[in-house]
């Protein structure tokens, strides 16, 4: 069977993102006033074989912690659903 | 001595570090494709500089399959050298011979430049021919070189003097202008605990020649040098 | 067949008939696309090829010149060096990252496939105003695209220019240059032949990306360009890494009768070039060429302009070793056809012919135009115009400082700080100085580079313009302890179909040509970039020049700061008053006009003689050449990079 | 009032993703076969202050279309809430 993960990184809260820093500083010279705040992480989808979803879902963490993301300074949300 | 530099997909330094090796020091130096798995008669191991798998995903992330990866690890665990540099670094850091994680410059901009370095930690193999706090001109040229470390482990790096090399200004001073890409306390080189495996951002193999600019590179190479030659004698 | 297929392709009413009397039969519609990419501008220069036989081509140092990938010059020591610079204009108005990215990419493959190690990147930027917010995103975008493609793949980029007018403001300019080195003698050339042997395409898959690339870059852009955008080309430089590497090793091997990199037109013109060149035919199904995406149709196949590709022409039998080292580099390869011996470009969908063409129809049977020339008038006014009617600076040392602060003439650390000027270990002077100096690793000769032009000397005075563009570049090198040997050119120029554009551009080459034969530097080869114009108008014209000098001796590099108090500082050659076109007029009065200086070859040849001679007899620490600015900009730079001063006395 | 904007941005059909690729070709060699496709994208979360939802959603498009994204590269989807 196929399964779908839906995976959104995010850097950990204690780390200042230079990229959402950046964006940032160009809103405010765009007179972009009103925005509070932003947000930048990575999202991925794979699409993975399995015989079940359980398995998928373990597979695609091994996925996420081996490859797909960096633990010292990134979490992440997986949401998995057969395709 | 014999050298093995490891040549990943999209590694590009490789040629340069085993020219200053064989050429200038005169030295055994083998360029070793990653996907071979034998170090074992290797004494020092080198991860070059360049964009392994393009710097794609994360840097460094993608090397971490390849077979040559264990037989670094087993380099290591055997308490030989292993010197990671700018890439190498990064590799270093994802496959968890060296703490911390390298993010985008602060400014998202690469930086080419020559930036000064101060000498915080010389008695370790690598940085024994330098003195104390010596001030270092050395060549940088990364995207990613935005170290970042929890403050537990920056104030377990700073307990046991593993923070070898810090981003300085002219001066020395460790000061926040003279911290190019936002890296946690100015970190430019880190030792891991035992104190055979260091990964630095600034390109050593680049600055040894006095026709490129001066040798402050130098520096590292005859350091180990000097180490292997005192553990031989005894 | 719509009448607008061809139109929708960039051909004529007239190139069409002339297709259908070539063929004797309507095209099909693969064949029409290969005809409009074979007969467009970009790949046929069927309107600049009757300029452009004015350049000298031939030296005694020239190994190959204009009609291969890249130019090859020998400079003594078993070396030989390829050289090229080429155009990503169109591409980077529309994405800049992505097509500054690709241009630097494409010149690389160039250079590569003449079986060269790439060592040295270099690049000419040129955007409209930089207080403009469109100016800023397509600059930045470019900066680090270039940056992006060059540092990735280990190549450093050591020299170029950067430079703002408001001409270039709807259409920037972007040439990319590259050098390599060839150490065993063997030069590869893009030739197919030898009935039987076998035709691969290796390399990254092909994709719908950038088709109408070659048609679509011989166009003006206009508003409905935004909307015929055809899928971005995006650059993938760790795939090219893996292909460089890839073509050396396969090169070191006698396996290999031709190979060619897939730029503009991708498999058309790579196949239908190779195929002219070796004066034999070739066979092959689109259907073997590995594709990344479902259903292309062999249109776009033929088409596509998916970067890192290569098509290669193997010996027959010797398959399996291009099989096995492009499997080592992770990389496609694959046989797509033969070579045959009908002069017939053959090209299959699953065996069954889709198009047949003779190759010569789509290279020697493409066009020539002979545009007529009509001399601008705005180049009487500017003759007239007399700068000493201008009112004398009130305080000469703020007209210095708002020169020296001025966008074109601050120093671009700002930009190149961005680049890796040193991977390599090769880059004896790096970028800031009159030109780049890298060392060879296996001899103790030096090479010297740079690439730039002065575009409104071109603008004011095609004729002079054109010649000084060679000697400044002449100049730039000897300065650094270089001798002058050969150049590549990147002619950056309007609508030919203006008559005015084309007199402008006529007249550049024809000065340019004389220059190159005054002082020794034949053209070994470079690109046509036309239809650079946008609503507001047609750019300055800008033949850039990429120059090649050879140091005797590496330890002979010179550059142009100041090196030690006390020392002498001596001007070189007669000052006249010949304030007319320049840098001051266009920042102190926003004056882009006046007579451009007059240049006297034979007495250009003496000084640079004589300059170079005298730093191979170290009499001279540092050398600058007069250009944007003047004497005052000349000598302030020179103190300004040493952080030292300097006293002169001006009488009359 | 404060609303969240959700956006996805992925880039448009047919342009190649080298991360996406690369990254594939290193699972499949190297033990990971059953994983079929990947796609990676990027999402950010954006908090802005407008008077009614219809505003907030008209500023976080500008914004997409302005600053956020590379409409020549990219596609995106965008939802917004109040918080």
């Amino acid at each position: 069977m196929k399964f779908q993960g839906k995976i959104k990184i995010k850097l950990r809260p204690s780390i200042l993102d230079p990229h959402a820093h950046a964006t940032m500083k160009v809103l405010q010279t765009q007179g972009y006033s009103n925005v509070e705040s932003l947000l930048i992480g990575k999202f991925m989808e794979v699409v993975v074989e399995a015989p079940s979803l359980e398995e998928a879902e373990n597979l695609i963490h091994l996925l996420c912690q081996e490859v797909l993301t960096n633990p010292i300074m990134e979490d992440y949300e997986l949401e998995v659903r057969e395709v | 001595m014999k050298f093995a530099v490891i040549q990943f997909p999209g590694t590009n330094c490789e040629i340069d570090t085993a020219y200053i090796l064989k050429d200038l020091l005169e030295q055994e130096a083998d360029i070793i494709w990653h996907m071979q798995d034998d170090l074992s008669s290797y004494d020092l191991v080198i991860l070059p500089g360049g964009s392994s798998y393009g710097d794609y995903l994360r840097t460094g992330a993608l090397a971490k399959f390849s077979p040559i990866i264990e037989a670094i690890k087993k380099h290591a665990e055997q308490g030989k050298l292993v010197l990671g540099i700018c890439n190498g670094f990064q590799i270093l850091t994802e496959i968890g011979l060296l703490p911390g994680a390298f993010m985008k410059n602060q400014n998202l901009k690469f930086i080419g430049d020559d930036l000064f370095f101060k000498v915080i930690n010389n008695s370790t193999p690598f940085t024994s021919s330098y003195s104390k706090e010596q001030i270092l001109k050395l060549p940088v040229a990364h995207l990613e070189g935005n170290y970042y470390i929890d403050s537990d482990q920056l104030k377990e790096l700073q307990a046991q003097n593993r923070i070898v090399l810090r981003y300085c200004n002219s001066q020395g001073l460790c000061s926040e202008q003279a911290n190019p890409n936002g890296s946690v306390d100015n970190i430019a080189a880190v030792l891991n605990e035992r104190g055979n495996v260091l990964g630095m951002m600034p390109h050593p193999e680049r600055m040894a020649e006095e026709i490129l600019g001066g040798q402050d590179g130098l520096g590292f190479f005859q350091s180990i040098l000097e180490y292997h030659k005192e553990r031989k004698e005894q | 067949m719509s009448k607008t297929a061809w139109q929708e392709m960039g051909l004529t009413d007239s190139e069409y008939a002339r297709i259908l009397e070539l063929m004797g039969r309507q095209p099909t519609l693969p064949e029409l696309g290969m005809f409009a990419a074979m007969w467009s501008e970009h790949c046929s220069y069927k309107t600049s090829k009757p300029v452009l036989s004015l350049f000298p081509t031939e030296g005694p140092r020239v190994l190959q010149g204009p009609g291969e990938n890249a130019g090859v010059i020998d400079i003594g020591d078993n070396i030989a060096v390829a050289f090229k610079v080429e155009s990503h204009n169109h591409p980077t108005a529309i994405e800049p990252f992505q097509g500054a990215a690709t241009g630097v990419g494409g010149i690389i493959r160039d250079v590569f496939t003449m079986g060269a190690r790439p060592i040295a990147a270099l690049n000419s930027l040129r955007f409209g105003d930089l207080k403009l917010d469109r100016t800023r995103y397509l600059l930045n975008g470019a900066v680090e695209g270039i940056a992006f493609y060059g540092n990735t793949i280990g190549v450093p980029t050591v020299a170029g220019e950067t430079w703002f007018n408001p001409s270039y403001n709807g259409n920037p300019l972007v040439n990319a240059m590259c050098v390599g080195i060839i150490e065993d003698g063997k030069i590869f050339k893009g030739v197919a032949k030898g009935k039987g042997n076998t035709l691969m395409a290796v390399g990254a898959k092909t994709g719908r990306d950038g088709i109408h690339g070659a048609t679509f870059a011989s166009e003006e852009i206009s508003e409905d360009t935004e909307s015929k955008r055809p899928a971005v080309q995006v650059g993938d430089p760790f795939t090219e890494k893996l292909l460089l590497e890839a073509c050396l090793e396969l090169m070191q091997s006698d396996a290999v009768v031709g190979i060619q990199d897939m730029g503009a037109a991708g498999l058309t013109s790579s196949s239908c070039e190779m195929a002219s060149r070796g004066e034999s035919g070739i066979d092959f199904d689109v259907t073997l060429v590995p594709q990344r995406e479902e259903g292309m149709t062999p249109y776009e196949i033929l088409l596509s302009e998916s970067q890192e590709r290569m098509l290669v022409a193997v010996h027959k039998g010797r398959e399996d070793e291009v099989f096995k080292i492009f499997e080592k580099w992770e990389l496609d390869a694959a046989i797509i056809g033969t070579i045959t011996d009908d002069n017939l470009v053959t090209v299959r969908e699953n065996g069954e012919i889709v198009a047949q063409i003779p190759s010569r129809f789509l290279t020697d049977e493409a066009p020539v135009y002979y545009n007529e020339a009509k001399r601008p008038e705005y180049l009487d006014q500017a003759e007239k115009f007399d700068p000493m009617t201008l009112p004398e600076p009130a305080d000469y040392t703020q007209a210095l400082i708002k020169l020296l602060q001025s966008d074109n003439i601050c120093s671009k650390e700002w930009v190149y700080r961005h680049f890796d000027t040193t991977v390599g270990t090769s880059s004896v002077i790096r970028p800031g100085s009159d030109a780049a100096v890298l060392r060879l690793k296996n001899s103790r000769k030096g090479l010297a580079m740079c690439l730039d032009c002065n575009s409104r000397y071109v603008y004011l005075n095609p004729f002079e313009g054109g010649k000084i563009a060679v000697a400044e570049s002449a100049r730039n090198v000897v300065c650094s302890g270089a001798e002058p040997v050969a150049i590549t050119n990147c002619l950056n120029f309007g609508n030919p179909d203006k008559p005015e554009v084309f007199y402008t551009f006529k007249q550049a080459v024809t000065g340019m040509a004389e220059a190159c034969r005054a002082l020794d530097t034949p053209v070994t080869g470079g690109n046509v970039s036309l239809y650079n114009e946008s609503p507001d108008g047609a750019v300055y014209p800008t033949p850039t020049v990429g120059m090649m000098g050879v140091l005797e001796d590496i330890d002979q590099a010179t550059t142009s700061a100041f090196k030690n108090t006390g020392d002498l500082i001596y001007l070189i050659g007669q000052s006249q008053d010949e304030l007319g076109a320049s840098e001051y007029l266009a920042n102190a009065f926003e004056l882009n006009t006046g007579r451009v200086p007059k240049l006297d070859l034979a007495k250009e040849k003496q000084v640079q003689k004589t300059v170079l001679r005298a730093i191979r007899e170290k009499l001279i620490k540092a050398a600058h050449d007069c250009s944007e600015g003047g004497l005052a900009v000349a000598l302030s730079e020179m103190a300004v990079q040493a952080d030292l001063g300097f006293k002169v006395e001006l009488n009359d």
